[in-house]
């Protein structure tokens, strides 16, 4: 591909991730120059996303940054990492001003700071003043437990895997049962007119 | 006193100006206000004695020389004298500013232009109207020059030029005349006038039209006007506004009529008249020289003194008569109030101008643009509906609708100018103004509402030059000496 | 604070003056009255918070037709006497209904659909969704189901109007009588954010009801 | 008089309560629906009176609608109701039908106050929808008005209801003015496609955003107190009037009947649309119609 | 300093009253003119308008600290306008109408807000005016030979039919331009928008009365209505030339109304509110019928007293708050009540709404066009009142209601006294118009005695009586008011808890709370719609400035041309002089 040797000119490998999807690891400090050529001279000129991962056990963030073509026939992930303490990435709002909201999010999301963004408010969540919620050190559960205390509820069913078995135990036992009567009944009947039995049968 | 003396006074005086510049400057200026001051009562002693008057020298008439006063020059000496009066107060004043300046020259030659111009309304003789024509001409050129930078002198020889070559024009008229009649007083070729030859007398006509009308500054002749009013002082534009252009107007109207061409030539000297103010009040819009935009103002007027005095009807006459009067007390309110400001600013630039403040100019220059406009209350409304009246009598509705239409596009940069003077937003500087000048300004300015309010002072006297313009008979008579 | 249901269409004087004159019967019986015209008519904000927003058409329109039951859907909540909240409730979400709520005039009820608002449904863990909408509001009728069909609302319309007419205690007297206890829930999960103090008069009802 | 008065406003209230009840109720069941009682409108005006809380915004929001109520109020006892019979004639001939039309326009400008006052943004926006709207949609009626007040050779009503009784009918006369006066009232009626101001998918419920209780509730009794206002002024109009309540009643809702089967089947217009089509059609039929008066009749 | 001119203004009132009618002076300027002033019954109306509108507008001034210059011109213009309207000759007629012209010129130059290019177009566009008015003088004096009003009334008879026809015309224009129709507007709007802010007033009010002062001196006085129905003939029941103008006066009103709509500053709404209703007088002044007279007079008293109460409330508004756009006001109306209600007066007049004095003017001339026929003239009168409603609510929307959009409006105290007085009274005298509109017909009747045209019946002070109906303006205001009260009574009576003062940010805003930095306000959304809807788009989108425009760059281009003969050397000039010279021989000699 045109795309791959121009980029193994500048010594990146493009690798094939499925048929129209292809990714470019890259070093850091190398971000916005490849940024700004894949725009000008490879004429990749829409910004689809910028996305984030928390690779919380390595310590570093991967930050994405998914770009096509006017012919939107495939897409280049432009990957590359970032350390998780005082993240800070280059604001990319000049250039593809869709960015502008897309840090605006990673912003609130995962507290990377965009140096020269205008607006790093509030987008989705408001007065929010704890840990962004999606890096993954944020503890969601004991979270909504402090905010949010469980409706006091009955004491049955707890566990619902546990209810479904009692449940289903019962159910059981209740068939089995009234299968035990149907047949003691059975039998008891049988007992009682034998005649009608042995009527049927023939 | 005899009529001559309004020639031999000045013409003293300028002799004994450098005996008087020794005397000391004061004297030099006092001196001159006092022989203006002189002039002008005299010629309002003359107000109300039975016209018209003669002084003749030596020999009587139509062989003598005359100086004839009837009512139509009353009125004009009445102009120039109260014009050079205020003039020479003005100049007390200018050179009391420009110490520096050589003000014995401009005495000499003041004085000397004063008497020409007189001379020239005065005299009652082709020959020595050619005389005192040349002397107001050789004046005026060295007045422009006045300031002896570039412009000055560019403007005073193009004057001496244009001077010369009109002077050619009527001493080869002059020349025709006398090889035709024989005789160079006015009475005598006004009575033969229509003995000789048309097609001689057409190019008679025609040469005294261009040199006269070139003088004074009628359309296709007068592209030099504009660079004089520019190159020379202010004072002296209110001279050459008011004055000089006024007296070849008179000579150019009273041969008009002396020598009957009004039914012949009228309607041309109407159009003549019209184009002329048509294109200068167009061409006035453009500027931003405020001399060279009243030089043009001061054309258009004459254009439309030029339309309604060849209309031979009394009531049009009259009112142009006034209207000119009017417009040269304005005119000289507005050069000599300009003077002021551009002494100040140092410049004729009309934004730079817009930048004073003084009430009392405001008002004066106010009052000077809304006359000139023919806006009532003031004079030059009277001139312009007595203009139109006749007009509507003789039932000449284009011309009325001519002068209507172009009064408009005169509104715009009259109006442009007041309304700049009343600019708040412009960075202002006071202008004061000294106590002489309040005195000859105010008086300007009062006489602009007087005779705007009380029309029938001056009424009577246009009245009178009326009939003396159209009706010169006595004149006549008088020119060829009959019943001395 | 007026008392009971009737609340102060007719002044207390006017009250006195019909027990005065023996005539309590008469009162109560237009107190009846007014109660049946309330429950003859509902006006209804129906305030899509959640995918319950998608059942409220059918139960106005042609299919199931709401307003045989005089329940009509109005634009604002200053005109509304119901607000139907339809699903999970965020803290953002929360800001604005309570502000919607306080504009309504009294009585005002509300009504819930689904699970969600009960206790926070599918969003149970969640770290912005409300799980118990009854600690901030006061609800009247809450529909379960997830979501409920509406045929469902309908019982719950019949529900809200059956005790409007006997006169129970309403969700808005709670919410009058309890407002510490409400705001104090409502400050807790908003943050202290909570909207300004200008609102209305139900922030210091004790206080004479002056903003 | 005065009894007359009261009799006539409560007659008013009544029949337009019920006429917007079958207003529902009809558009209900065009829709496929059982849809409300026919006093419906009576109840939500009982309840919305009964309101413990009525939100104001300072004396103007609060004189609003009572001026709008006026307005109705003031219409309505200027509408002579019935055509041979001295019922309020007294009070009817001291206005005339120029009165009227301006009249008509006085209570919503009053009640436009009380929305400006409100502050509401969307409320103020209605208010501009409802007088653009009033520029296209008064033009129809105005030339139908002016149409019958010049063949009558007079504007007040009484007199062109005579005229009615010895030349037919104007329905019948003048079929086009008709059509135009009964296009715009359309749009007096607030019905589709010209319920333009309280369009509340777009701006919230428009005008009425910020009232409530009583407020509401005298908005919505006026309302009905107009609607049969108008609809006697039609009636009066092109009908002839009615000179018992039977024909009254009957003439109106037969009027009443038509223009909500016209508004019924109609989306909304937006503004412009109205006013583009209120200036085209409607107008030219009226136009037409009045020509016919002018220059041949 | 105000007082003294306050005294100065009422003496013309005293004198005229001393006169009572009977005034009659004449002042000979020279042999020819003489100057004479003459107190007719409509000189005398509009001589009172003009006055008394001058002692308000002085009352207001009372609260600001304006030189004695101003005064002295403001008395000047007072002067020439009651030179204009007693004037029994042309002349007298010009010079007032000049003197009005320069003297208002000034006054309008002392604005702060005034540029050059408004003040020239303002000046050239009333020079226009007066030449045109000239040109008439002239032509009229041509076959008259007196500038004299009866001498040349008498003589307008004998006169050729393109002479009567150049003469209406030359007049009408000169009256239309002050007046401001359609197409010669051009200067009111920047005028009136950027004249200091009390002085609009008198302009709106007053200044363009003596353009339909004017109007009624021709078509009634000089020409007669008579006269006009002889020279042009009749269309329908009307004349011919009152077809014609009835429809320049529509399409002036319909246009500017529309227009008006659409403006953000307050001023100029009110300029081109004020071309409308003026279109509405021009409209009916030549029918030439009772009514039509009558109609025009009532609503030049109408439309007089609307503007003056309006100009003056916003000129307070303005000099209290320092704002004069309706995107940079709002929410005045529990800061300045009273202001509030005087304006509400003034709108519901200009709005011609019933109980007020509005509806009985406008009454008159709906019946005025009734009585001659004109529907579809009639129609753009009640088309041009319907669409106005929407700027009369803008203006009070724009200012009063709605919310602040600045801080320092939240904080701004009633207006100085002074403004509120001549306010209070206006705003009286319109709702005494309204109630005793039959007042109206004792004062028209002898001004239509004086055009010779049948008077109006009176019945009693609350009835206008016309040809097509009649209505009581006292029962209907007493109406209004009675059910008024009954209404409020009732609906207090209804005690729901309510809570009367809301903070202005409790609205229902979709849950959402507005703060300070919300734009609440829609004063800039009015009109927006109008700009949608084709007919009304293409009146919008069209302007006679591109036309001015192109005749001042033309104007210009010409002046270049003229002004590069005159750059030549004087050798050029020589030339010219010698070629011109021979070009006359040869034409001479041949």
């Amino acid at each position: 591909m045109d795309l791959a040797s121009k980029l193994e000119k500048l010594s990146l490998e493009l690798v094939q991730k499925q048929d129209y999807l292809y990714s470019v690891t890259i070093d850091f400090e190398r971000l916005e120059s490849l940024l700004l050529s894949f725009l000008n001279e490879f004429g990749y000129i829409t910004l689809d996303s910028i996305n984030c991962r928390d690779d919380l056990e390595d310590g570093f963030f991967t930050i994405t940054y998914c770009l096509q073509t006017e012919e939107r026939d495939h897409v280049v992930m432009i990957q590359t990492k970032i350390q998780r303490e005082n993240a800070s990435l280059p604001t990319m709002h000049t250039i593809w001003p869709q960015a502008e909201i897309m840090e605006r999010e990673m912003h609130e999301m995962f507290g990377v700071d965009f140096p020269g963004h205008p607006t790093l408010i509030d987008f989705a969540l408001e007065y929010w003043d704890n840990m962004p919620p999606l890096r993954r050190d944020f503890d969601t559960l004991e979270y909504v437990n402090s905010m949010n205390p469980f409706r006091e509820q009955r004491n049955d069913a707890l566990d619902a895997k546990e209810e479904m078995k009692k449940k289903r135990e019962a159910k059981k036992a209740a068939k089995l049962k009234a299968q035990q009567e149907a047949e003691a009944k059975a039998a008891l009947e049988a007992q009682n007119n034998p005649s009608d039995e042995v009527k049927n049968e023939e | 006193m005899s009529l001559g003396y309004y020639f031999l006074l000045p013409v003293l005086f300028s002799f004994l100006t450098p005996y008087f510049k020794k005397l000391g400057s004061f004297t030099l200026r006092g001196s001159s206000i006092l022989l203006s001051l002189v002039l002008f009562l005299q010629t309002v002693a003359y107000v109300g004695v039975k016209l018209p008057q003669i002084s003749q020298f030596s020999i009587k008439p139509p062989l003598g020389i005359a100086f004839i006063l009837d009512g139509y020059s009353l009125l004009f000496l009445l102009i120039f004298t109260f014009s050079a009066l205020v003039v020479s107060f003005y100049m007390y004043w200018f050179f009391e500013e420009n110490s520096g300046r050589d003000e014995a020259r401009f005495y000499v030659f003041f004085n000397m232009l004063i008497a020409g111009s007189i001379g020239m309304i005065l005299s009652c003789d082709i020959f020595n109207l050619y005389i005192f024509f040349e002397i107001t001409g050789i004046c005026s050129y060295t007045l422009s020059a006045f300031n002896k930078d570039k412009l000055g002198l560019e403007s005073g020889i193009k004057y001496l030029i244009i001077g010369s070559i009109a002077s050619i024009f009527i001493v080869f008229a002059i020349m025709l005349i006398y090889l035709q009649i024989g005789t160079v007083n006015l009475g005598l070729i006004a009575q033969r006038f229509h003995l000789i030859d048309p097609k001689i007398s057409v190019l008679i006509v025609l040469m005294l039209f261009i040199g006269f009308g070139a003088k004074a500054e009628l359309f296709p002749m007068n592209f030099w006007a504009p660079d004089i009013y520019q190159g020379s002082i202010s004072s002296v534009n209110g001279l050459f506004s008011s004055v000089v252009a006024k007296a070849y107007l008179f000579v150019f109207f009273h041969l008009f009529y002396l020598f009957n061409l009004g039914s012949k030539y009228m309607l041309f000297v109407m159009v003549i008249g019209a184009i002329t103010f048509l294109v200068s009040e167009f061409t006035a819009l453009n500027q931003t020289n405020v001399k060279r935009l009243f030089a043009y103002s001061t054309l258009g007027q004459l254009g439309i003194l030029f339309m309604a005095l060849s209309t031979n009807s009394s009531q049009t006459v009259s009112g142009a008569l006034f209207h000119l009067t009017s417009h040269s007390i304005s005119k000289l309110l507005i050069f000599l109030a300009l003077g002021i400001l551009i002494h100040k600013f140092k410049s004729a630039k009309i934004d730079i101008l817009g930048n004073f403040k003084s009430g009392f100019l405001t008002i004066v220059l106010a009052i000077g643009f809304l006359s000139i406009l023919g806006i009532p209350p003031f004079s030059g409304f009277v001139g312009k509906i007595l203009i139109l009246k006749g007009f509507a009598l003789s039932q000449n509705y284009t011309a009325i609708a001519f002068i209507l239409l172009v009064s408009i596009v005169e509104a715009i940069y009259f109006f442009r100018l007041t309304a700049m003077m009343l600019d708040k937003k412009r960075a202002k500087v006071t202008v004061k103004v000294g106590s002489v000048n309040y005195i000859i300004l105010t008086l300007l300015a009062v006489l602009i509402i007087l005779f705007g309010v009380y029309p029938s002072l001056l009424t009577h006297y246009t009245d009178l030059a009326t009939n003396a313009l159209l009706h010169p008979t006595n004149y006549l008579n008088y020119a060829l000496g009959v019943g001395l | 604070m007026e008392s009971g249901f009737y609340g102060s269409s007719l002044d207390g004087n006017l009250k006195c003056k019909f027990e005065e004159s023996g005539l309590a019967n008469t009162h109560e019986i237009m107190e009846k009255a007014v109660r049946w015209f309330r429950s003859r008519s509902i006006f209804v904000v129906a305030y899509g918070t959640g995918c319950g927003a998608i059942e409220m058409p059918p139960t106005f329109t042609s299919r199931y037709d709401a307003e045989r039951m005089g329940v009509v859907g109005v634009a604002t909540p200053r005109q509304a006497d119901l607000i139907i909240l339809s699903g999970y409730l965020a803290y953002k979400t929360l800001r604005r209904v309570i502000r919607t709520y306080e504009q309504m005039q009294k009585p005002r009820y509300i009504m819930t659909l689904g699970s969600c608002p009960i206790n926070g449904g599918m969003y149970w863990d969640s770290y912005n969704t409300i799980k118990k909408l009854d600690d901030y509001l006061p609800i009247d009728v809450s529909v379960t189901g997830c979501m409920p069909r509406p045929e469902a609302v309908i019982d719950g319309f019949v529900l809200l109007q059956e005790r409007i007419r006997n006169g129970e205690k309403a969700g808005w007297e709670k919410y009058d009588e309890n407002f510490e206890f409400y705001k104090e829930n409502q400050k807790r999960v908003l943050g202290g954010h909570i909207d300004p103090s200008y609102e209305t008069d139900w922030y210091n009802l004790k206080s004479g009801g002056k903003a | 008089m005065i009894f007359q008065i009261i009799l006539l406003i409560m007659l008013a209230y009544v029949v337009g309560f019920i006429y917007f009840g079958l207003y529902r109720n009809i558009t209900a069941r065009i829709q496929g629906r059982y849809g409300p009682t026919v006093y419906q409108s009576f109840y939500d005006s009982i309840k919305l009176f009964s309101k413990n809380n009525t939100v104001s915004y300072g004396w103007m929001f609060y004189l609003g609608p009572v001026i709008m109520a006026t307005g109705a109020v003031l219409t309505l006892v200027l509408v002579p109701v019935f055509s041979d019979s001295d019922f309020l004639r007294s009070v009817t001939s001291q206005g005339n039908l120029f009165v009227l039309l301006y009249l008509m326009v006085l209570g919503p400008l009053g009640n436009a106050l009380a929305v400006g006052t409100g502050g509401n943004p969307f409320g103020v926006m209605g208010v501009v929808r409802g007088l653009t709207r009033l520029i296209g949609l008064e033009l129809p009626f105005y030339i139908a008005v002016v149409g019958l007040i010049i063949a009558a050779n007079s504007s007040d009503i009484v007199h062109i209801i005579d005229v009615q009784k010895t030349a037919g009918l104007n329905i019948i006369n003048h079929p086009l003015l008709f059509i135009g006066a009964m296009i715009s009232m359309v749009g007096f009626f607030g019905a589709s496609p010209f319920d333009i101001p309280g369009a509340p998918q777009e701006v919230y419920s428009g005008p009425r955003t910020e009232f409530s209780g009583k407020f509401l509730a005298l908005l919505m009794s006026q309302g009905s107190l107009f609607a049969f206002a108008k609809l006697v002024l039609i009636v009066d109009l092109f009908l002839g009037g009615a000179d018992s309540l039977v024909m009254l009643v009957l003439k109106t809702f037969t009027i009443f009947v038509a223009i909500i089967f016209i508004g019924i089947v109609y989306g909304r217009y937006k503004v412009e649309q109205a006013v583009d089509f209120l200036m085209k059609l409607p107008t030219l039929i009226a136009v037409l119609g009045l020509a016919r008066i002018v220059w041949f009749g | 300093m105000n007082s003294i001119f306050l005294l100065l203004n009422l003496l013309p009132i005293l004198f005229l009253y001393q006169f009572g009618g009977a005034l009659h002076v004449s002042l000979p300027l020279t042999s020819e003119f003489t100057l004479s002033l003459i107190q007719t019954p409509l000189g005398t109306f509009f001589a009172y308008l003009s006055l008394i509108s001058f002692l308000l507008v002085t009352i207001a001034q009372k609260s600001k600290k304006l030189a004695c210059n101003y005064y002295v011109l403001q008395f000047l213009l007072s002067m020439a306008m009651l030179a204009i309207v007693l004037a029994g000759d042309f002349i007298t007629f010009f010079i007032g109408w000049e003197i009005m012209t320069w003297s208002s010129y000034f006054l309008i130059s002392k604005s702060n807000s005034i540029d050059i290019k408004s003040l020239q177009k303002y000046i050239l566009f009333s020079l226009a005016s007066a030449f045109s008015l000239i040109a008439g003088i002239v032509i009229a004096y041509s076959f008259a030979h007196s500038f004299d009003f009866s001498v040349i009334s008498n003589s307008f008879k004998d006169m050729p039919f393109n002479i009567k026809v150049a003469l209406i015309v030359l007049f009408s224009l000169s009256f239309f331009t002050k007046a401001g129709v359609i197409g010669l507007h051009y200067w009111v709007v920047d005028t009136y928008s950027k004249a200091p802010n009390l002085f609009s007033s008198i302009l709106s009010a007053v200044m363009s009365k003596m353009g339909i002062y004017g109007l009624f001196l021709v078509y009634g006085n000089i020409v007669g209505y008579q006269e006009l129905k002889m020279m042009f003939g009749t269309i329908l029941n009307g004349t011919d030339f009152g077809y014609v103008l009835a429809w320049i006066g529509v399409a002036t009103s319909i246009i500017a109304t529309f227009k008006a709509i659409t403006q953000d500053e307050v001023k100029r709404l009110l300029a081109y509110s004020s071309i409308a209703q003026l279109g509405y007088i021009i409209a009916v002044i030549g029918f030439g019928t009772t009514y039509g007279v009558a109609g025009a007079m009532y609503h030049t008293l109408i439309h007089t007293i609307i503007k003056l109460l309006l100009f003056i409330n916003v000129a307070a508004i303005v000099a209290q708050t320092g704002k004069n756009r309706f995107s940079q006001l709002g929410g005045l109306i529990y800061r300045t009540p009273v202001s509030f209600v005087m304006l509400l007066i003034g709108i519901i007049g200009l709005a011609g709404m019933p109980p007020l004095g509005g509806f009985a003017s406008k009454f008159m001339m709906y019946n005025a066009a009734i009585d001659t026929k004109f529907a579809l003239i009639l129609i753009g009168m009640l088309f041009s009142g319907a669409a106005s409603f929407l700027y009369c609510y803008k203006l009070v929307y724009g200012i009063y209601l709605g919310h602040p959009t600045s801080k320092n409006l939240e904080t701004t105290k009633e207006v100085p006294i002074s403004y509120l007085i001549p306010q209070i009274i206006l705003a009286l005298l319109l709702v005494l118009a309204g109630t005793f509109p039959g007042a109206f017909i004792k004062i028209i009747n002898p001004i239509l005695v004086e055009f010779s045209l049948s008077t109006i019946p009176y019945s009693g002070l609350g009835v206008m009586n016309s040809a097509v109906g009649s209505f009581n303006g006292f029962f209907i205001m007493s109406a209004f008011v009675v059910f008024f009260v009954l209404i409020l009574l009732l609906i207090t009576r209804i005690k729901s808890k309510a809570k009367n003062n809301l903070n202005r940010f409790d609205i229902s805003y979709c849950g959402e709370v507005p703060t300070q930095d919300t734009s609440l306000h829609f004063g800039f959304g009015f009109g927006t719609d109008l700009y949608r809807i084709k007919f009304v788009n293409a009146i919008l989108k069209r302007s006679s400035s591109s036309f001015y425009e192109s005749l001042a760059t033309q104007t210009k281009k010409t002046s270049e041309l003229f002004s590069r003969m005159y750059y030549g050397n004087i050798h050029n000039t020589m030339i010219i002089i010698l070629l011109f010279f021979s070009t006359l021989f040869f034409i001479g000699v041949n």
